[in-house]
């Protein structure tokens, strides 16, 4: 299998994705820039300004039209450079996008697929914010934010099939990760959590960039005879946890690593889920591992301190092991 | 401000006019080009919307009708003159205050009370309401409720129509309140940039809910709004129906033949409150009183009549046929079912429900 | 003391804050209209169109406004009609009023309040939402809910001293709610819960108008010999879960009722947390009552099941107490 | 398009302008009015906002400085020549490519630099870095990087001035990019429907990150955006710091005269990336080059010596002196400390924390 990155599995996807006509992609310096993140590299040369929609700084506006076109017959891809400028297009992602479909009984549906990503690295606090709690707390969406090159691929062939509304999280800090990526017909369902490491002893349940760190952190544990097992949920709504308790059936313990605030975060839902239907099993409180409570500091300093790292799973697996 | 045509004459931006001027009126033009029945058909649209909503508001008083109920009281002569010049290849969006949009477009009363009942019937299979009616197969695509975000929607589909070449040209409504938000700009840069298909129709009633026009937004000529994007606007006497028709027709076609989007603003006023809850403070029953006596759908009544393209008789007839119409939408809505738990699931909240369930179906 | 509705309670204490010269108070229909729920019916008339100020239908720009007039000294009051407009506010919430204080280093302060209100009675998909779970997540806000009038009074009271942004849910289905109000310079701090009931089989946290159906529910079910005790918390950011602690000790079981829906809702943190917190003291999983998880539908056979009613607490409360 | 004083005019709105023409230059009027000193003085900002960004892509390239580096390299003029009209009671608000603003309003670049730096000597303690330089005793209420979004919180100062009868006057930089973004359209009528003492200068750069400016907005002269609020607007050559400063002058009196707002226009160009990251595919080198070759700040020092207002000699002993000054600032930088961690705590976020904290000081 060839061994592609994060972005150039997604390139492929996306190369993929235009073959059918009713594809367009619509969004900020995705053409003439040459795309932020490099993703879209190349596409205005070869599909042309027609389908390769270079958008006004107007994040409402892009959601806006694809939106619409997507109910009128087209397969829209909006892209938002950032998930901190997608505040600006809310309004119209869960009034709209996420309420059309039952709103008007069923008669129309909403096949957009919106790109976006988390990520920092000295952006400061509005240019390093997560808000995944806030779009898989939307009824009507489907969010998917996969972390392996293949998922990527899978996933968005997935998210491009289906008829409603899927935000597409990516991660600025992850399009270089490696992985062997399967050829062809590779579709990954939305979903379906996975588990992204066997282990014994403990269960990390996660997402996303944090699913890497994660497996670095088992990696070290292991040297010190801890088993981890890692699942990588993929998908936020529908979050299907049953990889995830299985795994904590058999470990009896489980931290919860993700990358944004903690309080109603991501994390308080996975864990609520583990604690809710995992109650029998439970040997110790879950410990959650996320973004210190903050907005983002420029400081390298303190940047450090409020992200996730390796280390701060590892000491959270240990406080969960050595309490039992 | 202007009324009617003939008393006063709504404002026109030189430039911006969209149709060269004739010395013939909308009246002695619309008889040549559209004939008698159409102009009764344009009457009966209008008596239609007239009538389906003084029921509504009497249901509602009942408590057959919940939420929030927007009437078009008044109004009828914008929707009407507008809608009548679109294709069935053409696409509608509309706010909150949609009955007439929607009766204009030519949607069954029958499935339209039936969605203000909360019915199966409904043309939104009761999950939208007053607010929301819609009618996928007339490209109808709805009555939206944020103000001023179904214009970007429109747009989208006007993307469409663009680039999937239909020769479509989608029409928005919104009214002069909706102007001011961010996305109404959004949606006329968009518009103009792409040159999309587009019909923006904004129904100035001169209030914003209770917020007088001139105290909501810096220029009191909505269609003036439109400069800052090059793009043609004009404002239109929005309770002469038939003058309506003329003008906006033109925009339609210049939207067709590929020039770019128009922006109208159609001078109106609304007889009634904004909701049923409004108590107008705001206005004066005296403003109100006289707005009244210049109302839309009796005025083009005595057009037809004196102009003699219909007899008094035969529209008396017509009123009863309607107003028959209008009690038989209440007893549909009545006999109808209530929808059905289905919409309490995943089938009822995605085209394509997963194996994975978003609603916990054993949710106490 | 003197008995108030909740609207009452709020005329008061927002003519209090009218005696402040920085007060003003901008939103839509507040003026003219006589406001939509008739809290500042009348206002226009007694100060003015310069601290009375009808604002165009630009919900990012009340809140713009609000923000930058705060920062210079200004005590605003931003009036958002309902809390689903809000989401055309976002950006200027999270990424700067909520920001602001710490992007500059401390120099500057936002001493904004918004008020706003959630709500439904047939009002459809995008009328109807909660978006509590969003405002509560985002350091740089403090997010208060009461439910009582006396509650109502004395919060905003502590809103309007506070130097940082706080959000100020109301509901509009309490307005006409009930209950005495002290006179005076009264206080109620915010981040601090309360105990709105008490009882001993079982604890329920909850906030805002579900205390109401909580305590009616436990009305019910006293008349079987259960003692529920509700606890209210008042404020959503920051999150005091003292009382509820202290309860739970007691009862070692809870039920978590919150109008919004479930997944990565309110609930969620306040599930975790108790968990977290109250692991040594857990006899049984503990419930969470919610809207539905779907958007609202008009019709009202499907809207009465969506949204939280007594009985569907007190079959919660029963299913807990069962299981032990 | 408009480039210099004497080889391309900018193009005005003979309606919009917001001063009489004269006959005299800017150049004569500056050096009645102004003089010697504070000619050479608008030199010297330029210069040293000039330096102090060569200075900082050099720390960019040596990891001194993080995150994103937005430079202003090229677009001096407009920034000095527009702040050169503001009083201390004037405010400032601007976007991400902050430093010029920063500078040219006498922020003290030792704590800019240890701001870059991400210390706590910085003006924003180390927490904003280059997009968030702030002032609060120069009522430089700082950089904002959402586009577009901090117009109005400079609209709300605005209202703060209008009512607290302050006389302050906000100026409000962005660049073209961000008027499409419908944050802009509301300010705009926000500040025009109430006569807020406010001049927004659009930077029109010609591009928007890497798009175009006529891929981005369907109106490219911007300054015709203002006509949708009856709001004067004017566009002018920003690269000509004498003419900026006169025009923007006009504009500040004229909403410090409470008649309401001013949209400038200032045409400039970047002659750096967008942000460091930037490869510049959408621009040729050539095209570069050209405008390289008219830098604003060269032609500005051979006017100044030509004209006989400084010495070539007095220039180049104050470039030395800026030289000096910001290889003090890196020094300074170097040598603060890094910020500490209650900024991790409630007390870096709350100007009032609460007795319940917010983040978990427990926290692995
Ligand atoms: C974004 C948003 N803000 C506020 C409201 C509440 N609201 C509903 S209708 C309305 C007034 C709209 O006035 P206008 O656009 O003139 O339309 P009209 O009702 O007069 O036809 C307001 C403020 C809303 N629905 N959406
Ligand atoms: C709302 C939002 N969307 C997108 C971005 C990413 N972005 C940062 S700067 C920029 C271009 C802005 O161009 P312009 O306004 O012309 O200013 P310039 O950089 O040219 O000075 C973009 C798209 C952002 N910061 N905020
Ligand atoms: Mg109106
Ligand atoms: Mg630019």
């Amino acid at each position: 299998m060839p061994v592609l990155t994060v972005r150039e599995a997604l390139q492929q996807a996306l190369h993929e994705a235009m073959q059918d006509e009713r594809v367009f992609i619509i969004g900020e310096d995705i053409g003439h820039y040459g795309s932020t993140y490099g993703v879209t590299a190349g596409f205005l040369e070869k599909y042309g300004p027609e389908r390769i929609r270079d958008a006004p700084i107007a994040e409402a506006g892009i959601l806006g039209l694809a939106t619409g076109a997507a109910m009128a017959g087209m397969r829209p891809i909006a892209e938002i450079m950032s998930v901190n400028f997608s505040l600006l297009a809310l309004d119209q992602i869960i009034n709209h996008a996420a309420k059309i479909y039952s709103m008007f009984g069923g008669k129309f549906s909403v096949p957009l697929v919106m790109r976006t990503t988390n990520g920092w690295t000295q952006l400061s606090a509005t240019h390093s914010q997560s808000f995944d709690a806030i779009y898989a707390h939307i009824p009507g969406l489907k969010v998917v934010a996969p972390a392996t090159p293949a998922d990527m691929k899978g996933m968005f062939r997935a998210a491009m099939a289906d008829p409603d509304p899927v935000i597409f999280i990516e991660h600025t800090l992850m399009y270089g990760v490696k992985g062997e990526v399967p050829e062809g017909d590779y579709v990954v369902p939305i979903g379906k959590s996975t588990l992204a490491r066997e282990g014994k002893h403990i269960t990390v349940v996660t997402y996303s960039r944090m699913v890497h760190l994660t497996l670095q952190a088992a990696e070290t544990l292991a040297k010190e005879g801890i088993e981890v097992e890692v699942v990588d949920l993929r998908t936020l709504r529908p979050l299907d946890m049953s990889v995830a308790l299985e795994s904590f059936k058999k470990t009896n313990r489980a931290v919860v690593v993700t990358e944004d605030w903690q309080s109603y975060g991501t994390s308080a839902e996975i864990a609520t889920r583990l604690y809710e239907h995992g109650f029998d099993y439970l040997d110790a409180p879950i410990q959650r591992v996320n973004f210190r409570e903050v907005p983002m500091p420029y400081a390298k300093n303190l940047e450090q301190q409020v992200v996730v790292t390796p280390e701060r799973i590892v000491a959270a697996i240990k406080k969960v092991l050595n309490r039992s | 401000m202007p009324t009617r045509r003939g008393t006063a004459k709504a404002e026109k931006s030189a430039q911006q006019s969209v149709r060269s001027t004739m010395t013939s009126t909308p009246f002695s033009r619309a008889r040549e080009q559209l004939g008698a029945d159409q102009m009764v058909e344009l009457y009966r649209q209008m008596m239609l919307i007239r009538r389906f909503e003084e029921k509504c508001q009497e249901m509602y008083t009942r408590s057959k009708i919940g939420g929030f109920l927007h009437l078009y009281v008044g109004e009828e002569a914008t929707g009407v003159g507008a809608i009548s010049n679109l294709q069935p290849q053409d696409h509608i969006f509309t706010h909150y205050r949609d009955h007439g949009h929607a009766i204009a477009r030519g949607l069954d009363i029958n499935p339209l009370m039936a969605e203000l009942f909360g019915k199966d019937t409904g043309c939104s299979r009761g999950m939208g309401g007053s607010m929301h009616f819609a009618d996928h197969t007339k490209n109808f695509w709805g009555g939206y409720a944020i103000v001023g975000s179904h214009l970007l929607l429109g747009v989208g589909v006007a993307l469409a129509c663009q680039m999937q070449k239909t020769n479509g040209v989608v029409m928005v409504f919104f009214g002069d309140g909706a102007t001011n938000g961010g996305e109404f700009y959004e949606s006329l840069n968009f518009a103009q940039l792409w040159k999309l298909p587009v019909v923006f129709v904004c129904e100035n009633n001169l209030y914003a809910m209770g917020t007088p026009l001139e105290v909501h937004s810096s220029v009191t000529e909505i269609y003036r709004k439109a400069h800052a994007f090059d793009m043609k606007s004009q404002r239109i006497d929005g309770n002469d129906v038939l003058s309506v028709r003329e003008e906006i027709g033109a925009a339609v076609e210049y939207a067709r033949s590929g020039q770019g989007p128009v922006l109208i603003e159609a001078m109106t006023y609304r007889f009634r409150g904004h909701s049923a809850q409004d108590t107008q403070k705001y206005r004066s029953k005296e403003d109100v009183e006289k707005r009244r006596s210049q109302d839309p759908v009796e005025i083009y009544r005595r057009e037809l009549v004196d102009g003699g393209v219909a007899t008094a008789a035969a529209l008396d007839a017509l009123d009863a046929q309607i107003d028959e119409q209008v009690e038989e939408s209440v007893r549909f809505a009545d006999e109808s079912p209530v929808p059905g738990n289905e919409w309490l699931t995943d089938r009822g909240i995605y085209a394509a429900p997963l194996e994975t369930a978003t609603v916990d179906p054993d949710i106490i």
